[in-house]
């Protein structure tokens, strides 16, 4: 069972919010959620849009198609109308609004409408618009919004504008309750999600006149549910792996979608840490700092981290260019640093709130020079928390900058799942080769790592960016450069020999079309692998979690002898399928690629996979999502 | 390859290199300030002046970070772990060329650091270049052409973007200079030094013979007792600031322990962030995580 | 998606933003100014101050360029093609924070751009974080909890790297606005005009009320019109600078255009630079260099 | 036939001037020349050399072996008395000096001297290290510097410190005198490098004593010369390249080994320019600028860039790392920006003043997300020259950065050879499409290159780092970004379809057994191709000239079926033969690597082959050079 339901409005008209409480609510009923937020690269007065998908199993992805569009403003009708096939929730008042007066709809989009309607012998207003979709078989709920919300500032004898942002909840509740779901699960949600005691008089009255205007349709029914359950997005998840992991300084400079991990961290600063020895819990403080720049950003975490202190930053493109070299020195002396990298639309500024996987290749070379980086790619949330804690497990082990990849599309995407996914019991933590005694840091050894002393707990440590000799002193000496060069670069030997090539790749399936992939379309694929074997076709996903070092034995015996291999990326260049193929020769038969920056959606997915296998189109290029 | 004790490093600035000055004389401050060696980490920049840590005969540790960004690799190692004496070495075009922007950014967290400027008009090791402090219209004997650009005010640099403790020495009074440094180190904040330091290689004009002549110590009282006093003394100082040319003043000119550190700072969000800072926390027990974050997940359950 | 006709910008600012006051200031004068659109060129950095070149109701061109950039790419337009009016609009962490070093060095140069800071106190694009503006203890209602980073004093900033034109003034006051936007693109050097903007959505300390009863014009003479006068006036500027609190004086606070501009200076090398700059110079005659390099080869000759 | 040559001795000493002295004087007498030069990361004091093989026909490489070590110093004999074969030249007062006296001597090398020594039952003086080498057939010329000097002093009446520089000269001429050749080149080669009359004199004189000291050996005669020879390293070819392909604006940051190139053209930033409508010649100027830093460096070529000039920076990889955002911009931009980038010992701040080629995959691959770059790498001076040219067409052309890849070991190299092979009439200026009329920047065309207008000449020119529609402004339309982002991508086929191959890649040789290389190493190769053939090894050079758009079908066809596939590079993972790999789907099967910062010599690398060929070892790790 899946549901589909899109909610839109202005950024800054409280989307989110509501959208946050509907899902809890519908999760509270016992279902899984996965919802995905798209937004202008704007504060205000631009449209932004949730899309969320309700199932009775985990889910990972959502649909383009929606069952249900929950719109308060003349633009989300517009922007979305040809989207869906159930309701279309609308303001009556804003049937006149033509397409071309909504200023801040971009003229690209505002001609496509025009066109459409235009075409289907329509004009161009929201009632136009309606009128299209009814005519493909969509119900249409028409809302007097300023009514209700009248009624509600009446009640309170406030002035309307101080409950206008009930009206996002209106449409939330209109939505409701076609799902036919307990009322009480909504009214508990809003409680427990607004502080502000008025607000939850406000919104609850004026949800409880939204939860009127319409019927039962779905007949959602409530389940029984195991344990509990989260609601988490990839931002937050990725910092509570972190603060398990043992981060204990993060620095960030300002950049979407990056920073609302570390704004998670500093807010959440003070943790409780077991004593190890007397086994007593205390606060302790994990150090945040908002840096100048993301090159005092990547260097202060390399500082840190000499000292012995489990060291990150975050960010996404523009600051990750500015760290490159900063990563060359961390490689250069051997520094375990975790940089978090969120991948948004590039290059450049590109688009700074959307998603992309076109980093991927600079981020396996970023920085000049050879040396280890491990470089690991996170597919859903559940993964986000434990390959935060494996990051920064794995910098120390190797002694060298691990880069954790992970996009926007799920950074600022949230899913609802069950709670002990994410029980970290059972994560380890692995410091690697520590010692306390003084002595040369870079002790020449067979698998390259050698003993690290801390700053301030040793003293004669040296470091520098220059080569160097084992006391960490410059040397320009031909011989010492041949043998300190491999032995860093051995590393990613013993890396590759130590973990298991299983934990570096998902293989999930046994069909013959092998589907290629990293990252977020995993949640697409496995979401859509059932309704492809009823088409009969068999695909196995191959899901690259860590491309450096790359799991080259297993990817490549899993990709021999398949029928088709059909790369499936976020990007132009299939750049996943491009680093396998540097390591095994083997290159994909087709591709299904988009990089118009919104997430890859499971319907447009299915259709693609459909066509590159039953027509034999070389390549797909996906484009679904306003 | 491996030897077995450490060999000592050969110094290799010119001879006569005001480098030396500065070397001895941080050294004399730091043993006779009494600081316990592995409580010292030296950061540095790149530059003739980036080797020092490496050059320094006293069992401290060092990190020679990137051109530019000694600041941003000291405040890492600072904050993570508050109870080390982090001192910085950068050249002028290392800490206010490239490095210009974590020059003033520092200077608003008054952070409890020393940062050493070796102000040698030049960018030494890359043969000469004009460095942001060479002055207008000056052809040191590395130019082919006189310098096109305006030189920086340091000090009025440091004053403006919230050094609480701002002085100028000269790098071949190696006791003033010493002198100088342990006030600096001694300072509770963000303290910088300016240090005039001739580089015979390549600037030929402001060369020892050249300041000799010019330099005077200041004497006055560059410290603010009271906040109420801050806008006097630092008004004094800015206008100082603007002396050179035929007499330089060296000393201190500004100082202020009445802000806060940025140590302090974090105190008031982390009340044990002294005794209990990053670097002691413990993060693992028995291989399993000693961090407790069943409350940050609690706080996402639905149900 | 081909439109022949270019359509208009949606101007996405948040209704009230202070950057509306900017842009009209900024509009009337370079119409006042009679300057020709081609002719000027609209450099930003990123932040919603960034994207003032898109929304500019005059047909000028403009370049949208990197967070904390602006001042280098108008660097090398500025230097390429001499004859262009450039105007370079920044926000306070775009300008202040990541880009301090180029906001420093550029002070040396005096290359003749204008400089406008859209200060605010906070990064508005991503959310109100605290700018370097923002005063430590402040906590506007974007924060968590108070600034924990003093705040960098931009004037003296401004005035310590070399300025040579320093203002300050207020968006909500247009007409005053677009008064020191003319003087400071009439200004032979670099023009700095510091604009305190308010930010309805992130920065409820910093309003339009506070600031309104907080503000008065300047009334004395900034400018250099001798060498001689120069410590006096700057250290009357720097002074002022320090002026915060229940009195904010807006106005110039500094002017000299005693100073050679950059383009001056490269004129000393390249004594036809304004009229045959590189942009003018032709590269290519029938497919094949104009540029004849045999002398340079010459003078590499072994036989 | 050909002689190798050394000369050594501290930093500041003048070494340098006497190779180029010595060098120019021999080519004077009609001998090609290559000369390679080592030096510290040190101003004053250090250990610096320069090798020079002398060859009747042109030579693009140096041997590890040398036929003659000039000293005056005891360091240069303990670093170098092992590489000698028939000449050490050194000064007798310091015949006692041990090597454990040495102090700028770094203790890794004088560890390994005195092994050296002591396993041959000697001592571990200067004396010591002669004696090594004479048991070894090498003939020692005992040199009295002190002595000689004094009597250049007191001819001039001046104090000993005096004439101290001319110190290098005499080894210099010592040595000239083995070769048999006129005087009279030796002095007219002192006279025009010097502009002080004085040292003139005080070197002339040392020479004439220098040249006593010993009797022509090899009996190298005049040959005669037609048409110009010209001498060049490769910071001023490059320079000299740009020049004359246009470049109008350079913007530097000071940095080993790129910086000389900005300071020779800011040297000569007034030039000839040719008007191409009146035909009258008349002075121009190049605007150079000293940045603060490279982000300021690459930023301001690009907006000079804008303007409709040619313009161009130059780096190595730590001011590379910082550039990766700016590339980024321009590549979202379409701007025609040139990014000369010297090599040198990496990752990190590495061996400044060393060579290598491990930033390969960097350059290819910096800046976050997907835009046309196009890299090229220049294997010798003379194409340094024409690549450069090369380059400034190419950005325009593609509206994209190109990357023009030079090494430290061309750059601080010098070659002699035909002024005519740098003869420019030939060399075209293709400035690509170009529009003096307002519109649209960015229209959408077949082969995604848009009519370009430059800012100053157009008016309403908009550009943004964000995505945009094709009048520049800001859009985050799916639809646009689609056909935007393919815009941009088209170019990258486009230029792969317009550059012939042939200019790609250089295939010399037609063996069985492939040497796939690229920069550098074309010159060793090229220099051993006829030895190996006698040895019964023939080969195929490969030398990968571009790296982007890669001329695959070429390579590929070309290194099918062949017997062997040696990969030959300055690095660790063999770059250019992942590159290749990468697009060919074909591997090395052996390879020759070496990253110690020294060039790859011609007698190891023949060594090397036949090891690889005759005795099958897969990979050969060269490390000669001191
Ligand atoms: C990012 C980067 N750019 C350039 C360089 C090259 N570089 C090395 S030292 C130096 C300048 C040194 O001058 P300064 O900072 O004044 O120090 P000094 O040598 O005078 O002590 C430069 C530019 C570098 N190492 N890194
Ligand atoms: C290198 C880089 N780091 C971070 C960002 C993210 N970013 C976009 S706008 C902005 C801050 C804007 O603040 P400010 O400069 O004050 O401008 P305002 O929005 O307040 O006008 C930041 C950090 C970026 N675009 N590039
Ligand atoms: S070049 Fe100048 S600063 Fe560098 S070591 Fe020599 S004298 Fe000192
Ligand atoms: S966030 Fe602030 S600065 Fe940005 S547009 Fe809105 S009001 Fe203006
Ligand atoms: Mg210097
Ligand atoms: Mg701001």
């Amino acid at each position: 069972m899946r549901l589909s339901w899109m909610i839109g409005g202005a950024q800054g008209m409280g989307v989110d919010t509501s959208a946050n409480i509907f899902g809890n609510a519908v999760a509270r009923a016992g279902y899984y959620i996965y919802g995905n937020r798209e937004y202008y690269s704007n504060i205000k007065g631009r449209h932004s849009y949730f899309n969320i998908t309700i199932s009775d199993k985990m889910v990972n992805s959502i649909s383009h198609r929606v069952n249900i569009l929950a719109s308060f403003d003349a633009e989300t009708v517009f922007q979305h109308f040809n989207e869906v096939s159930d309701f279309i929730i609308y303001d009556t008042e804003l049937e006149s609004t033509k397409a071309e007066m909504v200023k801040s709809m971009e003229w690209e989009i505002t001609e496509r409408v025009m066109e459409t309607l235009k075409g289907d012998g329509l004009g161009t207003t929201v009632k136009d618009a309606v009128e299209y979709a009814k005519k493909r078989g969509v119900k249409v709920i028409p809302v007097r919004y300023n009514e209700v919300l009248k009624k509600v500032a009446d009640a309170f004898k406030v002035p309307l504008s101080a409950v206008e942002r009930s009206r996002n909840m209106i449409a939330a509740a209109v939505s409701y309750s076609l799902l036919g779901l307990d009322k009480e699960l909504l009214m508990s949600s809003i409680k427990d999600s607004f502080k502000n005691e008025t607000f939850v008089k406000y919104n609850t009255m004026a949800v409880e006149e939204g939860l009127k205007l319409a019927q039962n349709v779905y007949n959602l029914k409530r389940l029984e549910i195991k344990g509990h359950r989260v609601q988490l997005d990839g931002n937050t998840i990725s910092a509570m792996g972190k603060l398990a992991g043992g981060l204990r300084f993060q620095s960030y400079y300002p950049i979407t979608p990056a920073s609302d991990e570390s704004v998670y961290i500093e807010a959440n600063q003070l943790l409780d840490m077991k004593d190890p020895k007397t086994g007593d819990t205390r606060k302790g403080g994990i150090v945040v700092i908002q840096s100048e720049d993301e090159l005092a950003a990547v260097n202060m975490a390399i500082g840190s981290a000499l000292t012995g202190v489990r060291s990150a930053t975050a960010t996404s493109g523009p600051g990750f260019s500015l760290m490159a070299e900063g990563i060359s020195w961390a490689g250069m002396n051997e520094v375990p640093v975790v940089v978090t990298y969120y991948m948004r639309g590039a290059p450049s500024t590109g688009l700074p709130t959307r998603s992309g996987q076109a980093d991927l290749e600079f981020a396996l070379n970023a920085g000049h020079g050879e040396f280890p980086k491990i470089v690991l790619a996170s597919g859903d949330h559940v993964e986000i928390f434990h390959d935060a804690i494996w990051a920064l497990n794995l910098a120390e082990k190797y002694q060298t900058p691990v880069i954790h990849v992970i996009e926007k599309a799920l950074a600022n995407a949230y899913s609802v799942f069950d709670e002990e996914l994410i029980d970290y019991s059972k994560d380890v933590i692995e410091r690697g080769e520590i010692t306390d005694k003084a002595g040369p840091r870079f002790q020449i050894t067979e698998n390259g790592i050698s003993p690290r002393g801390f700053l301030g707990k040793v003293s004669e440590l040296f470091y520098t960016g220059d080569e160097h000799n084992i006391w960490g002193h410059i040397t320009e000496d031909s011989e010492n450069r041949k043998v300190m060069y491999e032995k860093r670069m051995k590393k990613l030997d013993t890396a590759d020999k130590e973990i298991p090539e299983e934990q570096r790749v998902n293989i999930v399936g046994d069909g013959d079309i092998a589907l290629l992939t990293w990252g977020s379309p995993r949640g697409a694929i496995l979401d859509i692998m059932d309704e492809l074997k009823q088409e009969g076709i068999n695909v196995q996903m191959i899901q690259v979690k860590m491309f450096s070092p790359f799991p080259t034995n297993l990817v490549k015996k899993t990709l021999s002898n398949k029928r088709k291999i059909i790369a499936i990326e976020n990007n132009y260049l299939a750049q996943g399928a491009r680093v396998t193929a540097l390591h095994t020769g083997i290159y994909p038969t087709n591709y299904i690629l988009k990089w118009t920056g919104r997430i890859i959606m499971r319907d447009e997915l299915l259709d693609a996979i459909k066509k590159v296998v039953k027509d034999d189109v070389k390549k797909v290029v996906l484009d679904a999502g306003a | 390859m491996q030897a077995l004790k450490k060999e000592p490093v050969f110094n290799d600035w010119c001879p006569g290199c005001g480098d030396f000055g500065i070397i001895r004389a941080e050294e004399m401050a730091v043993k006779e300030l009494g600081l316990k060696p592995e409580e010292v980490v030296l950061v540095s920049g790149i530059g003739c002046s980036g080797k020092i840590p490496h050059f320094f005969s006293l069992p401290v540790s060092g990190v020679h970070t990137l051109h530019g960004r000694a600041l941003a690799f000291a405040t890492g190692v600072k904050l993570a772990n508050p109870s080390l004496k982090v001192i910085v070495n950068v050249g002028d075009g290392d800490g206010l060329g490239i490095g210009a922007g974590h020059f003033v950014n520092t200077g608003r967290r008054n952070i409890d650091l020393t940062l050493i400027v070796h102000d040698n008009g030049v960018y030494g090791l890359t043969k000469g270049q004009a460095s942001p402090t060479l002055r207008r219209g000056e052809k040191p004997k590395s130019l082919p052409r006189p310098n096109i650009n305006d030189a920086v005010n340091v000090l009025a640099l440091a004053i403006s973007s919230g050094y609480t403790f701002v002085a100028r020495s000269y790098s071949y009074d190696v006791l003033f200079t010493k002198e100088i440094i342990k006030a600096a180190i001694k300072h509770k904040g963000l303290a910088v030094i300016d240090i005039l330091q001739p580089c015979p290689t390549y600037n030929d004009i402001n060369t020892k013979e050249w300041y000799d002549k010019r330099l005077y110590k200041l004497n006055w009282d560059p410290v603010v007792k009271d906040p109420s006093e801050r806008d006097a003394k630092m008004a004094q100082a800015l206008i100082k600031s603007q002396e050179w040319g035929e007499k330089i003043p060296i000393g201190i000119f500004y100082q202020d322990e009445t802000i806060p550190t940025y140590e302090e700072r974090i105190l008031q969000n982390v009340p044990n962030y002294m005794d209990y800072s990053p670097a002691v926390q413990e993060i693992v027990a028995e291989k399993t995580p000693t961090t407790d974050i069943s409350k940050l997940v609690k706080a996402k359950r639905v149900v």
